[in-house]
């Protein structure tokens, strides 16, 4: 650079102390909420258990409806790890100034929320031990997916996303796990000299980091677009009512970016409180999120109404069902309940500047937007399963 | 590749970040020695110190070759595997483009990645063998500036002058076994890592192969078992899906029947002429014990089978 | 020898349709119980039922037709139409739903995992899922057919049109050396139905009930509009 | 609704315990930003 900063000698160490302060300092509430998340955690796997054990039928889903909670919270998950590339990989390509302390955070959120999604993908499945017929080699059974099933194309989608998504996390790492392997001298260390790949910090393998980062970084953002477009085309190939629509994908993706940058914000706050980065994270970052988020509210908004305005102009009598059923039906509870949280209160709030400097704020409406989305994602799935085209055995469905 | 054990003296120097380091790399060149020798460290990527760096990295050919063979892998699931069994769907042609778009897109993306991430860590792997001394200072804020020299008597001293020019706080001669010793860091790591991998590999095979569940092994299966009775030794069932003809069979008619039948169940050990080359043949631990009797001409199997 | 296997498929010379004749149907379920008793479906139980949970792979739907004291019932039994485009088929992602060379929609039982796309993609909902392993109250599992899997928990099913029924049929003919004769293969409801409101048999032999039946003017098909080209055709009197 | 809400525990677990293995600041993409002209407040 041409006009180096000038004496940056005690800041940089500044950095690393306070940054690596949380890995090396653990307070006594820390292994408390670990015991109560692991706790919450085993009862979860005592129900896939049981579930497993007696039949999908627990989940109180019956005809019509196939599909329920699990393929609406995959959905969410989905659209979760949206944030990280998204916040991460955007904002690199657009060499925007701000993101840096917001990528790791969104990244990590991103790398977490893909595997859980993909556990949705095995609560799902009727004979989960048979996930393996998914997997296309050359087997004694002579079975082989049929990739003309949308639900092949997300197994593949989710699969390159994740590794990908892995990778990306990894690589801007790799200079921190060699800082790391230096400074931390517990068990953890042989972990990160592993990790660390011989990082040494020379300028060739800065240039190759770089290098690769640069080659990954679009092509990660185009990964994702197309993620959350397939799963989107789950449902928009489909027949049934209300799903089989062209709008579904960018729906889907925006929708997802949403609720992404969402979780970040929930997680950039908790963070920043938690282990005091106030000095890393500062209003200005909330802000700029806040901007974000009104972008994708009004995206997402306009989509949303694009699709609703066709069905209701169209008037066709198989989806106005579900359409009624979301504005004045059974549905029309949660239905207003989203909206509200998803766009009325979001666009009112973030539009106020005073109100985009407050953390505590912008981070509640990313609660309401998650908890908003996550509503919207199961109205996409179950109202329309609940009107199938032959009226006889319209039912809607309560998840246990 | 630079051999580190040489007899020669290596000048390590550290500066603050700030440091005209760009200036001072072309200075040494000027003064003899070849870039390969000169590291420059630093905690964050310099970008003006790019002299250093050798000829450009062929990441981006190899992301290119990676993204093709994505394409061809593709192309070969979706379409290719689609045409050696032909098996209609809902009315959808068996290799239908849009799909094999998508699926081509997923392939082409992630071997593209992949490739570019494995290339990556193969290039940094070979640059930290260039092998040199890291200082925790340098996290702190420097950048480093190692040279080694191959043992020319006046060669330190000039060097020593520039990295003073250039303002360095700190220069040290490195002792060769220093060095050597960060090779054999290195080594360690490396058998780290493949103890971790064999962990993670076990993990995962662990976690495949935990449940297995079959129809067959359910009560419900066999309540359907139990009430069937046996027949009696050499009876033949009247309407099962056995085949059983009431009309009286000419022993050629029996013959082809038999032949069918040897067809649908038998040639894939025993092979069309029951000589036991069937193609899974192979596969059978003690095949040739298994199909000696069909192989012997006394045997009561009829050659005359063949067709 | 000529194997009749080794045909190619388009040469096949079955395609297996079926006619319903509503203006014969009286509502009265006998091909409920006949699909019950030959296709060893399960029994749900009154909870399980009253979860809209209860299966049948032929269902008869009732409708009421006329305004209140001129009312009418109105019966229509509904089961797998054997679409000749299939929505279910090409949402499977592992071909346990596919096309037979008959044009039957076949279901293979230990292929499907039970991702459950198929069920949400028929129109017609005539998919049945198995939430649970299936059991039969204590004399009924007396009575289960050897002929027709049962079904575990976790995979989809549906009607077959008794498909082990038309392979006896068709191996029965093959062996005798000639096509399979009209109204040779019945499916239990056919068989069971009394007033003969349900006909069945093969719609590539012009002069098979069926194929009569289809061509009449009182004919439609079910969601016609989407295009699935439904194997059974509906018939009924317009007033 | 349970396996829901446990892998809603399970994503914050595992976020949890990742914040003890990775710091959730980019380090040196913090430090390279001071050098980008220091616009920190």
């Amino acid at each position: 650079m041409t006009n180096p900063a000038p004496a940056d000698g005690p800041q940089i160490p500044k950095i690393n102390r306070d940054l690596l302060e949380p890995l090396l300092s653990t307070h006594w509430s820390y292994f408390l909420l670990v015991g109560a998340l692991a706790g919450l955690v085993a009862a979860g796997a005592g129900a896939w258990s049981y579930q497993f054990r007696t039949g999908i039928g627990q989940t109180n889903l019956h005809p019509p409806v196939f599909w329920g909670v699990y393929i609406a919270s995959f959905i969410f998950w989905v659209g979760a790890s949206h944030s990280g590339t998204f916040i991460s990989g955007v904002l690199r390509l657009t060499k925007a100034e701000w993101r840096r302390p917001v990528t790791r955070i969104a990244e990590l959120m991103t790398f977490i929320s893909l595997i859980i999604a993909t556990l949705f993908v095995f609560y799902h499945l009727g004979r989960v031990w048979r996930w393996y017929y998914l997997i296309p080699y050359p087997n004694q059974r002579e079975i082989w997916p049929n990739f003309r099933s949308p639900l092949m194309w997300d197994a593949m989608a989710v699969f390159t996303y994740a590794t990908a998504s892995t990778i990306y996390l990894y690589l801007p790492l790799i200079p921190d796990f060699a800082l790391m392997r230096d400074r931390i001298e517990d068990w953890r260390k042989p972990l990160y000299r592993v990790l660390s790949l011989g990082w040494q910090g020379t300028q060739h393998q800065w240039q190759v980091l770089e290098t690769a980062m640069r080659i990954i970084t679009p092509l990660i953002v185009m990964v994702m677009v197309s993620v959350h477009s397939i799963v989107g085309w789950d449902f928009g190939v489909s027949l049934v009512p209300a799903w089989h629509s062209t709008i579904f994908a960018p729906y889907f993706v925006v929708g997802a970016v949403h609720s992404g940058v969402g979780l970040v914000v929930i997680g950039m706050y908790i963070l920043r409180k938690v282990y005091h980065l106030e000095d890393y994270i500062g209003q200005e970052h909330f802000d700029k999120m806040g901007k974000l988020l009104l972008l994708t509210t009004l995206g997402l908004a306009y989509l949303y109404f694009a699709e609703l305005l066709t069905i209701w102009y169209g008037n066709i009598p198989d989806h106005m069902w579900v359409v009624d059923s979301l504005l004045s039906g059974p549905f029309a509870v949660p239905f207003w309940f989203m909206v509200a949280c998803v766009y009325v209160i979001p666009l009112l709030a973030l539009t106020l500047p005073a109100f985009r400097r407050r953390p505590l704020g912008v981070m509640v409406i990313g609660v309401l937007i998650n908890i908003g989305m996550y509503i919207e994602r199961v109205l996409l799935i179950v109202p329309p399963l609940s009107y199938p085209r032959l009226p006889f055995n319209w039912d809607t469905y309560v998840p246990s | 590749m630079v051999d580190v054990t040489n007899n020669g003296t290596t000048l390590f120097a550290l500066f603050e970040l700030s440091a005209p380091v760009k200036a001072l790399v072309e200075k040494l060149q000027q003064a003899g020695i070849p870039l390969e020798r000169i590291e420059v460290i630093s905690p964050l990527p310099l970008h003006d110190a790019r002299v250093t760096s050798p000829p450009r990295i062929p990441l981006y050919a190899l992301t290119m070759t990676g993204g093709f063979a994505g394409i061809a892998v593709g192309l070969f699931f979706a379409a290719g595997t689609a045409l050696f069994y032909p098996i209609m769907t809902g009315g959808k042609p068996v290799v239908a483009p849009p799909v094999v778009g998508i699926v081509s897109f997923e392939t082409m993306m992630l071997l593209a990645i992949v490739t570019t991430f494995v290339a990556m860590v193969i290039r940094l792997r070979r640059g930290s063998r260039h092998a040199v001394v890291r200082d925790s200072r340098i996290d702190d804020g420097a950048v480093a500036v190692s040279v080694q020299m191959d043992g020319g008597d006046t060669q330190p001293a000039a060097v020593e002058a520039l990295l003073r020019e250039a303002g360095a706080f700190e220069i040290k001669p490195v002792r060769k076994d220093r060095v050597r010793m960060r090779r054999d860091a290195g080594k360690d790591a490396e058998q780290e890592g493949l103890w971790l991998w064999l962990g993670c590999a076990a993990l995962a095979l662990s976690s495949i192969t935990a449940y297995s569940r079959d129809m067959e092994e359910q009560a419900s299966y066999q309540s359907q078992e139990a009430p069937r009775r046996h027949s009696p030794p050499g009876s033949i069932p009247l309407t099962s899906r056995a085949i059983v003809s009431s009309a009286p069979v000419t022993p050629d008619e029996q013959l082809a029947a038999g032949t069918r039948v040897f067809r649908i169940n038998c040639v894939h050990c025993h092979g069309p002429e029951g000589g036991g080359d069937g193609p899974v043949a192979g596969y059978l631990r003690d095949y040739r014990k298994i199909c000696r009797p069909l192989m012997s001409n006394d045997s009561p199997w009829p050659l005359s089978m063949r067709s | 020898m000529s194997d009749h296997e080794q045909e190619p498929r388009e040469a096949h010379p079955y395609k297996w349709e079926m006619v319903v004749d509503l203006d014969r149907c009286t509502g009265c379920e006998a091909c409920v119980v006949a699909c019950h008793a030959e296709n060893n479906i399960r029994i749900s139980g009154p909870e399980e039922a009253a979860e809209g949970r209860a299966v049948n792979w032929i269902r008869i739907e009732r409708y009421w037709e006329g305004e209140y004291p001129n009312v009418k019932a109105r019966f229509m039994p509904v089961l797998c139409q054997h679409c000749g485009n299939a929505p279910c088929e090409p949402v499977c992602p592992v071909y346990a739903s596919y096309h037979t060379p008959d044009g039957l929609n076949a279901q293979v039982y230990n292929r499907c995992i039970g991702v459950r796309y198929c069920g949400n993609n028929c129109p017609y909902t005539v998919r049945q899922f198995n939430w649970f392993d299936p059991h039969w109250d204590a004399p009924l599992q007396e009575q289960l057919n050897p002929d027709v899997t049962v079904r575990q928990n976790g995979i989809m099913e549906k009607c077959t049109f008794c498909v082990q029924r038309i392979r006896q049929g068709k191996e029965q003919a093959e062996k005798e050396g000639r096509r399979v004769r009209d109204g040779e293969v019945t499916p239990a409801c056919v068989q069971s139905c009394p007033t003969s409101a349900l006909v069945f048999g093969d719609r590539n032999d012009p002069v098979s009930r069926v194929a009569k039946l289809a061509a009449s003017d009182r004919g439609f098909h079910l969601l016609e509009d989407l295009g699935t080209k439904p194997a059974i055709t509906y018939l009924k009197r317009l007033p | 609704m349970t396996i829901v809400a446990g892998s809603l525990a399970l994503a914050i677990l595992l976020y949890v315990l990742a914040v003890k293995f990775v710091p959730i600041i980019s380090v040196w993409e913090e430090k390279e930003g001071l050098m980008h002209g220091g616009r920190h407040e």
